[in-house]
């Protein structure tokens, strides 16, 4: 992997667009060093500016998209923390601690299947950009609940998309487990194809055991509760086949291999 | 007028009053992630790691942090890679450390305080040792050594006899006389006595209702704790002659102001440092103004102000 | 699916879950004070006044109140008039409420729990009888029964002998195992447990850093202290046979359900009450489509979920 | 006293206007009913509306101003409530319970000595409208600590006005405690002037020993913490001759004979 070698920089940035993706919201950041240094895969730790102390931490969050001088943030608001950030108003100031965490690694030369669950599509919007870019064939599947939140697929340029929502509100009805091993057929001669996904546990889960069963590599971005981002409080860990593994520094991105399953 | 921050803790003396909370700042990490060289310039005035065992622990099973109301509630379990490891791989970085290193130990069995104690004596790279009683204890079944006067003296005692060296106890709160818990820490031979660990505290899931912690239970820190804390360090800085790290909830410079006036000597930050990893900068500036503004030269001339 | 709020505390049939911390509610200014007619739609499911004792109380002196983090700190001093004047002027008018009235009481000898519950064990208006065992004990030189299982136990047991009502014993969490305590209130005759009081704090003045409250050090409550509250609630609920009632920071809709998933048969609000004193009617209709959304059709399927 | 009979309701209510009044600030409020029942010296429980708990309880405000079905209050910024309150913009909503409290009784006859320190000055003028539309002869002895909180002395209309500041920056340099028994002296057949008092607990001391001194009555309006506003907590408690007094429903406004001073 080619991240996680650039250092972290704590910056106030403004927040310069505001609007809704559906059921999320998509905030655009003046953040001109992490638009220029950021990796896809890679995160943020990010808080409202200023002294009010709840949320006391800042939140998680994936580089989403990065468009000149702005970087994107793709928001579901589950909880306090997302939803502060989510109601951020433009001019609103949020303090902003990254570029963080290993991301994805792009090397490969095989077709990408990009696999995204609900929220989880966030990361990939740059990380598809990028593969294409390095001439990637890119397949994404994109699963949702419901038609809300399906409305983000509709980010997705220039790549093949199949989408799916749980309540057959948009696209097919059902799982991205479900179509995802037909994609992962090898043609003849060329590499084996790829995954990158981002999503749900339980998501995630399918997809290592599907690149188990058709021999193929996979690359996970993990979501864990984090406090401080940056390896010292030992809050994120992850079963790894041996020990416990720092979800802030050692990924969020791992390989499904050097995770434990059960 | 000109603000002096310097203070000491018995034989060390410290830049400014300010030090980090065991198992909030791992400066090896934080030097790789962020852009700042800490080994040139560290922020705090002197360092103290992550807790060590004699064994290795794998730590609690995830999840192990959950936000509450103006808190953080956490269960790691004091996930280390052991004291051997800790001196033979972490001590010779933290030696290059513009600061004193404060080395932390628990034991899962009470004579492993004394182990412990006796293998970190000779160590030179260290100033002092803090024990941090609040360990599950094998003998207890789990229950902290640190959950009774008794079982504190005891540990401190074991770790006396061991070490000639600056010896801080970590109190826990979860108790229900903190003070005649430091009055044993100091009886046994404790040179200092820092608190609060974290509080007892439990989070259920909000949608499946069943605890989140891995560990069910967990530790209560950050400003919601903050009164808890400066109570427990009026009364034992009132209390004992020995003198006091003051920690719970420091957040701002206001905050390490009222510690120090509550009567500790110096403070510690947790909590405050996953906001910002480098908020402790801004909270020793705004102490010396704050200090200045109230006409108080010294740490001396504030710590027991409020007495 | 049609949600059933009703619950139980043994014999006492309540509407739904949610009733009032002793000493946030006083319906008797409210009602003066207040639009809403108190006693013709009562918002909580039982009334428990402040705590009373046998001889009046002037209370702390002020100030008596701060606000911390997501808490607040108070030193009230269990100011009452005394049980006679509670007995002859409050009680009658108590009466006409539509709820089951429990009374609160404190004693600063130990036998006054004994006299207190004699006092009341005749009087048709209390559906209960709530020790509150966190008043200062005289003969403790101020330190409460209730820091110790066997304090607890020996008021408990006064009580106990003096009354056959419900009898409601409310636990302070400021000790090392609050779950002894309880068993200790349960084997003394208890048939239901509170908890938990107020947690021990202090705050300074932001300027002259000396102690706010006129009593030093005071409780802590709110949001700040509802993970120690979940905790107490999931440990005793687990430990002793008696419906437990929980409070400690309960505001939402959401914190009630915790509350009850922790293993508590009713919730009490306090501090919430402070915030917005009718408060209570959004937490009780919030309480059933939050239950109602997770297909959980009554509060006895809900209580102790969380286990 | 003829105010505190008016039933209390909680209210959400709008900020329509919000201006700085040198240090302090001034909000306007969409609250008709309020606007109808305060009587002055009464107050309100106000904070920010929503489930944001920092601050967590609300803070005791007096109303300052009506117009028409705008309710005024002027807010000195001393901590995180008052800040919260202070920063709330046009468009945002309060919660705010009331009218509470029992206000001034403005039932004398004789010339009304109106004495204000700092903040203090917030419900007098509220108060001073009312005393000249009864006819009532009016001085007012207002003190600030410096000039920037003396801008508020700008507020007051049609009355005679001493102004002082204890740095000298604006008006005479002094404390209102100076020149106030020189405002005292009862002239031949007239009945005996009367003070209205608000402001920092020093003050009112001062005011109610030269009260008694003087032989003239003076009502002050107490200052102390709050957490219910409604008579719920006993928090609010003040030194009585015999007794504690809740400031809340027996004060704010008290006559200086019905309370301890030491
Ligand atoms: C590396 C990384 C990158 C991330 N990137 C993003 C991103 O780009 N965008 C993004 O939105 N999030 C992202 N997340 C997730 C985000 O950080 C968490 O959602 C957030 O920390 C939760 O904080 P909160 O305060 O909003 O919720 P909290 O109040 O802490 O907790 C809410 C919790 O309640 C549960 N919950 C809430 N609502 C529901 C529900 N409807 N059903 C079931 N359970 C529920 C969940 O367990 C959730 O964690 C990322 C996480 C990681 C680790
Ligand atoms: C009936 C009544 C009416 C009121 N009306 C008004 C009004 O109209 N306008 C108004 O602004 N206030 C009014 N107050 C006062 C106001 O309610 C308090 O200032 C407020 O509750 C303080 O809350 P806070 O969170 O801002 O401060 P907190 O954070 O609770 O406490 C700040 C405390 O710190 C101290 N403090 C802060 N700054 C300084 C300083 N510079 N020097 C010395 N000490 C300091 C003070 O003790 C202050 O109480 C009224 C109070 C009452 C009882
Ligand atoms: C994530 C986390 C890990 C901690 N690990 C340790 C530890 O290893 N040893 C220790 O003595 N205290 C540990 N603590 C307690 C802190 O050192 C400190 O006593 C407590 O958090 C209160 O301070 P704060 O409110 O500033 O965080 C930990 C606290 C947190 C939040
Ligand atoms: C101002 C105040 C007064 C209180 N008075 C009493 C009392 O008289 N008796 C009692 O048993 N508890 C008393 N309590 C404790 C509450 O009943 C309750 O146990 C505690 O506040 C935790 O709940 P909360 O966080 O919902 O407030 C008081 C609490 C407050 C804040
Ligand atoms: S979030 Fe703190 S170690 Fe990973
Ligand atoms: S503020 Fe609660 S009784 Fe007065």
């Amino acid at each position: 992997m080619d991240a996680g070698l650039i250092p972290a920089k704590l910056f106030e940035c403004q927040v310069a667009e505001s609007r809704p993706v559906g059921a999320y919201r998509q905030l655009a950041l003046v953040a001109p060093e992490i638009a220029y240094l950021a990796h896809p895969g890679q995160f943020l730790m990010a808080r409202l500016a200023g002294p009010a102390l709840d949320p006391l931490l800042p939140r998680p969050m994936c580089v989403h998209d990065i468009d000149s001088d702005l970087v994107k943030l793709l928001i579901d608001p589950v909880g306090k923390g997302t939803a502060a950030l989510a109601e951020a108003e433009v001019g609103d100031r949020l303090s902003v601690l990254g570029p963080l965490g290993r991301g994805f690694d792009m090397e490969g030369e095989g077709p990408a299947v990009v696999v995204g669950g609900g929220i989880g599509v966030s990361p990939l919007l740059l990380l598809t950009r990028a593969l294409l870019q390095r001439g990637r064939e890119v397949r994404c599947v994109l699963g949702f609940r419901n038609r809300s939140q399906a409305v983000a697929a509709g980010l997705f340029p220039g790549a093949a998309i199949d989408l799916l929502t749980e309540d057959g509100s948009a696209g097919r009805t059902g799982l991205v487990s479900e179509p995802l091993p037909g994609c992962l057929v090898r043609e003849e001669g060329n590499p084996a194809p790829e995954i990158f996904a981002c999503g749900p546990d339980a998501m995630l889960k399918a997809v290592a055991r599907i690149a188990a069963d058709c021999g193929v590599r996979a690359q996970v971005s993990m979501d864990t509760h984090m406090a401080c981002g940056i390896g010292s409080c030992q809050g994120c860990v992850i079963p790894g086949p041996e020990a416990y593994r720092k979800t802030c520094i050692e990924g969020p991105v791992f390989d499904t291999r050097d995770l434990k399953w059960q | 007028m000109a603000v002096n921050l310097k203070t000491a803790l018995g034989p060390l003396e410290l830049d400014h009053p300010v030090i980090n909370a065991s198992g909030t700042f791992d400066v090896l990490e934080a030097d790789t992630v962020l852009e700042e060289d800490l080994f040139a310039r560290f922020p705090f005035a002197a360092y103290v790691p992550k807790t060590v065992t004699l064994a290795p622990r794998a730590g609690n099973a995830p999840p192990r942090l959950y936000e509450t109301s103006a808190g953080l509630l956490n269960s790691i379990g004091l996930a280390n890679r052991g004291i051997e490891a800790f001196i033979r791989d972490d001590l010779p970085r933290l030696a290059l450390l513009p600061v004193p290193v404060i080395a932390s130990v628990a034991g899962e069995a009470t004579e492993d305080y004394g182990v412990c104690a006796a293998m970190l004596d000779g160590r030179d790279e260290l100033a002092a040792i803090e024990l941090n009683v609040s360990c599950p204890n094998v003998e207890l079944h789990g229950r902290a050594l640190g959950l009774d006067p008794a079982g504190t003296h005891r540990a401190v005692s074991l770790a006396r006899e061991s070490t000639s060296k600056f010896l801080i106890v970590k109190l826990t709160p979860n108790v229900t006389d903190i003070v005649e818990v430091a009055a044993a820490a100091v009886d046994a031979g404790a040179d200092c006595v820092s608190l609060i660990n974290t509080v007892h505290g439990m989070v259920l899931d909000p949608w499946s209702l069943k605890p989140v912690l891995g560990n069910v239970t967990g530790g209560l820190s950050g400003p919601a704790i903050k009164p808890v804390a400066l109570r427990a360090v009026f009364l034992v800085s009132q209390a004992v002659t020995a003198p006091v790290i003051g920690m719970g909830g420091v957040t701002t410079a206001q905050d390490a102001l009222e510690f120090l006036a509550a009567g500790a000597s110096a403070v510690a930050m947790g909590t405050a440092s996953f906001r910002d990893p480098l908020a402790v900068t801004g909270v020793v500036a705004g102490l010396a103004e704050l200090m200045e503004e109230r006409g108080i030269g010294s740490v001396a001339g504030l710590s027991g102000a409020a007495h």
